[in-house]
Parts: structure tokens; sequence; C-alpha cells
């Protein structure tokens, strides 16, 4: 590959590894601070990527929209209406055994899915979404991958610094308190409920925000890429790997397992003809084995989890 | 200061509390004391506000807080500690004790991404707090240690530390001594005689040591089958036959009727 | 030689030992009583026996054989069986399945050994198709020691057989407790029903503190001052 | 369609997820943990019975068999070498792994099989048609054979040492160990039942409708759903449960759009969290 060719190649590759880490960010504050098995990542990032796409795109015979608002409006009516849908899914599970959030969440997820590709008149059904705006683009000619990336850049420094700040002030202690031990958390007057459905909203709202950013970057969106597999099954490993309960884990996950995960297609390409088909499946299996490995191997992450020190005083 | 008012609860069939009136008076360190099975640790629960009663109420001070969450009861002044350490194990010491200040204006979120400023001086402000505490409980050398990794003794005190870091009116220590030994108690003591004096608090203690009842608590209840069978001062509890019997246990049937 | 015999154990959960030195033993068909004021160790003990505590010094010797720090399955085939205070039935079973569940280990005919429960307690044998948890908790706790029999143990050890049980139940319990030991089954009893417990014991220990303090037949424990106000300290 | 005919199709579709549901509960109850992983076992179980029933042409009163001892030895393989090693630690790390159980699964189906749908037989089988209602020969079988299974988990589980032990280890795995019951071999019994439950559930997915990759997934949701809804760790419930989500499901064509079946049981499950949130999971405590 020549030098330009690489080059494009770096920033896509760089652009998705940061939103798969605003995703693993967002799974952070759920599972990572708060305990939450969220297992329906990919309702919270098709939600967000749809909704941005329909407030943005201009009209089309093929689904609803023609709004054709401007992209910060997108992008917060993505991370709106995330974060309204974990507010209810929220509310009714967080009361009980993380078991049943992780199976309303699959359910979520399903009901987003079966939306995705029946309801034509909003989604454009399996044909999906053309012509999403991609912001920017054209103000520095010939520059408009790059600077793109630069955006997404930007909004993963400011997720991870809220992210941090987060995780360094009362909030997160709270949060911390709850997922050790939420009986003496409640003894302490913390209302666990609240804490946690915030933590859940939150993690939600980055989700929504990562898919919003998916959307204009790709600029066509079908189901297809919202399966369960790379929206929320490959988010799992990456924070798993890198380590949950730390941010700095969460990003690295995200940048290593989408390497090996690249790797592997290159791997799978060079397969034999009649295989090649076959060959996505084969991806998906190094995938979960390499979770199991982790799991076995080294279960709290390349980054483990460390409690913040508090600033000293003088 | 907390009223009971005819409490009763049953768990499938079996009454742990029946019935149950007593007081326990502002300033007092009381001591509840019963054989195994008397329905101490129920009475205990539901006064935290950990499990609902089925009949009776609670007053706290004139206050009907029957059925409070512990959350609520929290903030009203009532702390509890538990029989077994609830150490946030994964959090270092000094959070453990930095958590529990109530409302802390860094538990809201977008102030602690908008006002870091005042959220660091508040944060200051409770660390300092935690190390007084951390100093009086002489832990100070474990300070940034994982609680978890805490010895049992070690996390006794934390527990009873986490009650020092909020303005409690009402403490509730569930067995503070079981479980240690010697020293530490008279320690574990020491230190309850003086957050009670120093501090104001006023204490209900479960314990089965009957010296460190003798030497903290007045007035000592003592329940026995769900009910208050007799209160007062450890010694005339001591020269108490009911309370001799409650402990021995009857000598049989035909004793139990009159005893009833 | 005693059927049971504790020397000099010591040992707890984690760092801080709870049992001191602790020395007791059952002789065959005996009933041995363990008082004390709570947090004793008197539980604790029995735990030793089962394996369930980390020992640092001291043996037990079962039948002639040192049992030290068997697990708990292997001391139950070697014929010691255990009754815990709470929990101590499988309430969706029915009593005649939870009799089974006692007799798992065995493979041969069981039918003996569970006639052998019917007759000692005559109720369950009525309610053997009922399920376990519906029953009132005299019922309970025959059910909780008619599982331990299924093994025919030489020796049961019951961990506070009457703890929150009413008085008619408890007189019941007691009465139970005689006519299993009238079998030839040696009993280690935990109780704090001490005054009940001591009068059918043959011999009883008062531990304090996770040590032995006093020795001696029920009786004489009984007439001891010194024993009943141990239970109030001072 | 008429309201009877749905109910039979209810039936059928019920019973096939009450046996993944018996499953479901079993695991649950007896290790802990919502196995996330449960329905791609059906999947593999299905495409297994592929080459008995279809490939080799055997009967079906071999392959399913065949195909039921092969799958409940993959969940004992699975136990094996996955989680065994996680059952002393946190029931969520268990949970995380079947869910990456599930996928690996499914990988495997798709690879040896191919990503299409495919189905048992070729050609069209007439269906038999009483009193205006059509069920086909295949359906029969399903139903017939679902009744002999239940029929026979409940005989194991209420007649035989080891389903009792089964119930008790469910009921106080303290006391279980206390008794002398051997907790593994216990654990081993419930990877057979359930996977041997999962292997037929899958079999008669697929005579129902047809094999494909994602076919088991689809299913998870009613099948936790069915689980819940009768009280987890309850294998009879999960019958009723089972029947109802089915039944439920099928009429639910009267009213939306049949793409939407899935959602059913996600509504009946969310209509259940919030009318009785507590007691589900009666006697165990909150994670």
């Amino acid at each position: 590959m020549e030098l330009a060719g690489l080059l494009t190649y770096g920033i896509f590759f760089l652009t998705l590894v940061g939103i798969y880490g605003l995703l693993a960010l967002g799974l952070n504050v759920q599972w990572g601070y708060a305990g939450m098995l969220n297992i329906g990542v990919a309702a919270f990032f098709t939600v967000g990527a749809y909704t941005s796409a329909i407030i943005t795109t201009a009209e089309s015979s093929g689904h609803l929209g023609g709004f054709g608002l401007p992209f910060p409006v997108g992008l917060a009516s993505a991370m709106a209406l995330s974060g309204i849908l974990a507010l209810g899914v929220g509310l009714i599970t967080l009361r009980l055994r993380s078991d049943y959030l992780a199976i309303a969440s699959i359910g979520i997820a399903e009901i987003v899915r079966l939306t995705l590709k029946n309801e034509g008149w909003l989604t454009g059904g399996v044909r999906g979404m053309a012509g999403i705006p991609r912001p920017l683009a054209g103000l520095i000619p010939g520059y408009d991958a790059t600077l793109y990336l630069l955006l997404v850049l930007a909004f993963v420094a400011a997720v991870y610094w809220a992210n941090e700040r987060a995780w360094r002030s009362p909030w997160g202690r709270v949060l911390r308190a709850i997922r050790e031990n939420e009986a003496a958390a409640r003894a302490m007057g913390k209302n666990s409920l609240l804490f946690r459905l915030q933590a859940f909203v939150l993690g939600a709202v980055v989700m929504g925000l990562a898919g919003a950013l998916y959307a204009h970057f790709v600029r066509f969106i079908s189901p297809e890429a919202f399966n369960p597999l790379f929206a929320t099954f490959l988010i799992w490993v990456m924070l798993i790997a890198g380590g949950s309960g730390n941010n700095r884990g969460a990003l690295l996950g995200a940048f290593v397992i989408w390497i090996v995960w690249s790797a592997t297609e290159i791997f799978v390409t060079r397969l034999p003809e009649d295989l090649v088909t076959r060959a996505g499946a084969l991806r998906v299996l190094l995938i979960g084995i390499l979770l199991q490995v982790i799991l076995l191997a080294r279960p709290q992450g390349i980054l483990p989890e460390r409690p913040p020190r508090p600033e000293r005083h003088e | 200061m907390i009223q009971v008012e005819h409490l009763s609860k049953s768990f499938g069939g079996l009454r742990a509390v029946n019935d149950c009136s007593f007081t326990l008076e502002e300033g007092a360190i009381t001591g509840l004391i019963g054989p195994n099975g008397a329905g101490k640790t129920t009475v205990f629960n539901m006064i935290a506000g950990f499990i609902k009663p089925s009949g009776g109420r609670i007053l706290f001070e004139g206050q009907d807080v029957t059925g409070f969450s512990p959350e609520r009861l929290f903030s009203l002044g009532i702390v509890r500690t538990f029989q077994i350490p609830h150490e946030f194990s994964r959090m270092t010491v000094l959070e453990n004790l930095m958590l529990v200040p109530p409302a802390q204006s860094g538990e809201n979120l977008f102030s602690s991404w908008l006002r870091w400023g005042a959220v660091r001086r508040e944060e200051r402000d409770v660390r300092r707090k935690g190390e007084e505490v951390l100093e009086f409980l002489e832990l100070t050398h474990v300070r940034d240690e994982l609680a978890g990794n805490l010895s049992g003794g070690q996390k006794k005190l934390l527990e009873l530390g986490r009650t020092m870091m909020t303005d409690a009116k009402l403490v509730l220590l569930d067995e503070p001594a079981a479980g240690v030994n010697r020293t530490l108690m008279g320690k574990l003591a020491r230190m309850i005689q003086q957050l009670h004096r120093e501090r104001g608090y006023s204490f209900c203690i479960i314990e089965h040591d009957m010296d460190l009842i003798a030497e903290l608590c007045h007035p000592v209840i003592v329940l026995a089958e769900g009910r208050v069978l007799t209160q007062g001062s450890m010694e005339s509890i001591r020269r108490d036959e009911r309370v001799l019997e409650a402990y021995l246990g009857h000598s049989g049937a035909h004793e139990t009727e009159g005893a009833a | 030689m005693s059927l049971l015999s504790m020397e000099k154990v010591t040992g707890g959960y984690g760092e801080a030992d709870i049992l001191h030195d602790v020395t007791l033993r059952v002789e065959a068909g005996e009933i041995v009583v363990i008082v004390g004021p709570n947090g004793a160790g008197k539980s604790t003990a029995m735990k030793a026996i089962f394996g369930l505590l980390k020992l640092r010094s001291g043996q037990i010797r079962f039948d002639g054989q040192d049992i030290t720090n068997w697990k708990p399955d292997r001391v139950v085939r070697r014929g010691i069986c255990f009754v815990p205070q709470t929990d101590n039935v499988f309430p969706t079973l029915t009593v005649q399945e939870n009799l089974e569940m006692g007799a798992f280990v065995r493979n041969d005919d069981i039918r003996p050994a569970m006639e052998r429960v019917f007759e000692l307690f005559p109720p369950l044998r009525e309610k053997r198709r009922q399920a376990a948890g519906t029953l009132s908790g005299g019922q309970r706790q025959m059910v909780a020691m008619g599982r331990a029999l299924m093994l025919d143990p030489k020796l049961l050890l019951l961990d506070e057989p009457t703890a929150g049980l009413s008085p008619i139940f408890i007189d019941q319990i007691f009465q139970i407790v005689k006519q299993v030991n009238a079998t030839g089954i040696g009993i280690l009893m935990v109780e704090q029903n001490a005054k009940q417990a001591l009068a059918i014991a043959n011999r009883g220990y008062v531990m304090a503190q996770g040590a032995n303090r006093h020795e001696g037949t029920g009786q004489e424990l009984l007439a001891d001052r010194e024993v009943a106000e141990m239970f109030l300290g001072g | 369609m008429d309201i009877l005919q749905l109910l039979i199709y209810g039936i059928v579709l019920g019973g096939v997820i009450a046996l993944g549901a018996i499953g479901v509960s079993l695991t649950f109850g007896i290790l802990g943990f919502a196995n996330f992983s449960h329905g791609d076992l059906m999947s593999t179980g299905a495409y297994i019975a592929l080459i008995f029933f279809t490939t080799l042409a055997w009967p079906l009163w071999i392959a399913l068999p065949i195909a039921m001892i092969a799958t409940a030895a993959l969940a004992l393989a699975i136990d094996r070498s996955l989680y065994r090693w996680f059952r002393t630690r946190q029931p969520v790390i268990l949970l995380i792994s079947s869910f990456g159980v599930a996928l690996i699964l499914r990988s495997l189906v798709q690879m040896i099989w191919g990503p299409d749908t495919i189905t048992y037989q070729t050609g069209i089988q007439m269906p038999y048609r009483v009193a205006g209602l059509r069920i086909r020969p295949d359906q029969i079988t399903i139903l017939l054979c679902t009744i002999f299974l239940v029929l026979a988990v409940h005989l194991f589980l209420q007649r035989t040492k080891m389903g009792k032990a089964m119930r008790a280890m469910a009921d106080n795995p303290n006391l279980a160990r206390l008794s002398g019951i051997d907790t593994e071999r216990v654990v081993l019994w419930t990877w057979v039942l359930g996977g041997g439950l999962a292997g037929a559930a899958g079999v008669f997915l697929g005579l129902d409708t047809r094999l494909h990759p994602e076919m088991g997934w689809t299913l998870l949701l009613p099948i936790f759903a069915a689980a819940i809804l009768s009280g987890i760790g309850k294998p009879y419930g999960a019958i009723v449960g089972g029947l109802v989500i089915g039944i439920v499901q099928e009429m639910s064509t009267l009213v939306i759009a049949a793409a939407y079946k899935p959602a059913i049981a996600f509504a009946i499950l969310v209509v259940m969290l919030i009318v009785r949130p507590t007691g589900l999971f009666s006697g165990r405590s909150t994670v």
C-alpha cells in the first residue's frame, strides 16, 4: 500500500476506534462504575444513529425525514432519545437483580432491531438510509475525513474527561459503594436507585452520541451494521480486555480489540475462495474465544480498576 | 427519642417480634440483650428501616417513621452499623469514610463537572474529617489500603468510624464486639464512650458480651420471645431471676404456663 | 476410648482464632451438651468437627480415627451427621424426599432406616407426602433430625435445635433428643436452653470466649451458681 | 386467521419454548446464573440433527435422541472447559461468559452449515384438515414428543435419586453439601438434562419452521420470559410459562404485525417485572 492509502486507512481506522471508544466509555459507566449488565448496547447505539440521521437528512421517499436540521441538533436529539430509552428500561429493572437488567436490555435491543427492519416509513427498513450529511465537509477541501476524525477525537476527549471527573467525584464514589455493597450504601443514606439510574442514563447518552457520530461518518446506515455482534458484543470484549472500571482501559481496549478485529479480516481474506463466505463467522468465533481467555486469564483487564487517590491537602 | 409501640413481625408463621414496646432515651447508651431468638436483630432491623414491621409503630422524636427506608432514616440522623462489617471492599479506607457525609455537592453529577472548584474545596473538608476519624480509630497507617484487605478487627473499627462522619443523633450498633479480641473490645468501648460524651450521640447496642454491656449501657432492655421482659441497670438485671431464667431456659413444660 | 474427642483445638475462620485449646469428648451413647453465653464459640466448635474451620493446632478423633481437617462429606460418611440451626430442611421437597436426601450417599435399601425415623417421629409418617416448607417449626426440626438419622450415624451434632421455637415445641424437641439417644446414638448438642438441656445430658461443658470453663455432669453444672452467672457476665 | 388455528400454532410453539425454559430454569436454580447461551445451544442441537435426519436420512426417532445426546455432551463440555472455572467467582461473570459462548456456538453453526435458511425436508407436507383447522403431521409429532419429554423430565425429577438431589440443591445448596450430596455430579446432570432438552427444542423448532443460525437466539427472550413468568428456578412452572408465552405470541398476530411476535414476550416480561417485581427469584439474594 502506498503512503497515501495507508494514511487514508489510518484515518478511517482511528475514527472507528474513536466511535467504539465512546461506546466502551459509555459501557464503562454502566458496568465498570456501577456493575449494571447492559447486554443491549446495540439498542442505544442504533437509536442514536437513526435519530441523528432522521433529524439531519434531506427529504427522502424512503423514510421519515426531510427535516434537514443542523448536525448539532441531530447529535443532541440522538443523545436525548437514547437517554430517555435508558430511563424507561432503568426504571423498570434497576430495582431488581442484575440478571433482569441483562434480560430486559436484550429485549429492548430486539425491539429496536425489529423496528428497524419492519418500519420502513421510519427507518427505510432493510434498504437503510443514505445521504446522511457529514459535518465539516468541504471546510478544507480534501481533508473531510481528517476533520471528522478530529471532531470524533474531540468528543472522545470530552467524554473521557467527563467520565474521569465523575469517577473522581463523590458521585463516582457513591456509585462504586453501591456496586460493592448496596445495603451498606443505603444505610449511609445514599439513594441507590437514583444513582444507578443516573449512571445508566449517562452511559446510554454516550452510546447515543457514538451512534450519531457513526451515522454521520459512514453516511449510509442499514440494520446490518447494528446487529448485536458489532454493536454489543465487541464493546463488551473491548471493555473487559482493556479493564472495566478504568477509562483509559476502555479506550485501550477499543484500540486493541479493533486492531484484532481488523487483523482477523485480513487473515480471513487469505483463506481459500470457498471458505470466504463463512469467514465472518470465523472472526466472531475468534473474538468469542478471546473473551473467554481474557475472563479466565486476566479478568481485571490490561489496565485494572484503581480507586482514585484524593488530592493531598497541605 | 425512639418510641417503639406494639411492634410485631412474623416470618412465615414464626412470630419473631410480638407486641414489643420500649423507649430509647435521648442521650443514653441503651443495651438491647436477650437470648438467641429473642427478636433483638429483628427489632433492630425494623428501627433501621431494613425490615418493615407487620404491626405497631416506631416514633422518632415524635414523628412516625414506621416503614421508612434506610436512606430516609439516615437523613433524620439514625445511623446503623452491621454485625458482619459491610465495608466497601474495592474502595480505600479513607474513601469508605469520605463516602458517608450526606448531601455532598459533588454527589450531583453536574456540580462535579461544572463546579469542580467548589466540589474540591468540599472534598478537602470531607477528607480532613475522614483523616481525623482515622486518627481517632488509629487506622491512619492503612488510609490508602483497600478496605477489603483489612483485618476483621480493623473492619469493625471502620464500621464504627463511618458513624462519626455524619451528624448522627442515634447510632445503632449491631454486635460491635462480635469476633473481636479483648484488647480491641476495650478500645471500642472507650471510643463509644468518647463519642457519647464528646459528640452527644445516643446509642442503642445489641451485644452478647455482657461485660461490654455492663461497662457501657444504661439502661439495659432485655428481650425474650419477641417482647420486653424487663429493663433497668445491668446490676438489677443480673439479680433478676426472670432474666436468668430466660437465658438458661425454663426447666420444663409445667413451669411455662406461669412464665408466659 | 471415646467416640469423639477434641484435644486442645485452636483455630478460627480467618487470622484471628475463635477457639482456644478447646478439649471435649463424647463417649458412645452419651448426650453431651455445650452451653455458654452467645458468642462463646459453641457452634464454632461443632463446625471444627466438620472441617469447616481452619485449625492451627489440636486433634479431632472419631471412633479411633484421626478426622482433623476432613471434608464435610467424608465426615458424614464416617458416621457423624450434623443438623444446622436454621435452613435445615429442603422446603420444596416432601418429607420423604428430605429423608431420602439424608441417605444420598447410601446405595443400599434405605427403607428400614426410613421406617425407624417414622417410628421415632410418627407425625412425619402422616405428612410424608407434604412439602417440608409447609410444616410447623417443631415438625421441621423432626425432618431435619430425621434427615440426619438416615445414615445411621454413630454421633449426631445438633446446633441449637430449640432456637426460635415456642415452649411446647422445646419440650417436644428435648423428648425427641432423648428418644434418639435411646437408640444408641451419641449426641453432641449446643443449646441455649441450658437448664432443660443439662437436665437430659450425661455430661456438659460450659464454654466462654472460645475456651472451656467448666465441665461436669448435667446435675453438677445445674447446681453450680457460678455457671448460671456466667451467662450474664460480671 | 381463525383463533383456534392460532391456538394450535401457539401450543406447538409454547411446547418448544417450555422445553427451553426448563433448561434455563434448572441452570438458574442450581448454578445461580442466567444462561445466555441456551438459545444457541438449541440452534446447535437443531443443526446436529440435520446430519442424521436429512443428510443420512435416518428417521426422527433415531435422529432426535442422537441430537439430544450430542447437545447434552456439548453443554457438558462447555461447562467443564469454561463455566466450571467461573463458578467460584461472581455469577455475573458466568453470565458474561455465557453471552460469549452464545456467539461462539452461533458462529460455529454458521461456519459449518452456512448462514442461509435450511429445511429438514424438501417438499411440502400436506396438512391434515380437521373441522376447518389445518395441522401438519410435523406439528403433531412435535406435540407428542414434547408431551413425552415433559413427562420424562417430571418422572426424572420426582422419582430418581439424582432428580431429587437436583431439586434439593436448588432449594438449599449448603444443606445439600452437608447431606453428602455430590454437588459436582448434580451440576453435571443439570447440563445433561438442560442440554438434552435444548437439543430437542432446537429440533422441534427446526421442524416447525426452518433452520437458521439465529433461530435459537431469537427464541431466547421468549424462553427467559417463560422462565421468569413462572418463577425462575421452578422447572414445572416453566411449562405453563412456555405455553402462555407461545399462545400469546401467536394470538398477537391478530392485532399486530407478525414480525413483532418476539416483542410480545418482552412486553409480557415487562408487565411481570412491574406487577410482581419481587419474589420471582424467591429466596435468592440480590447481586
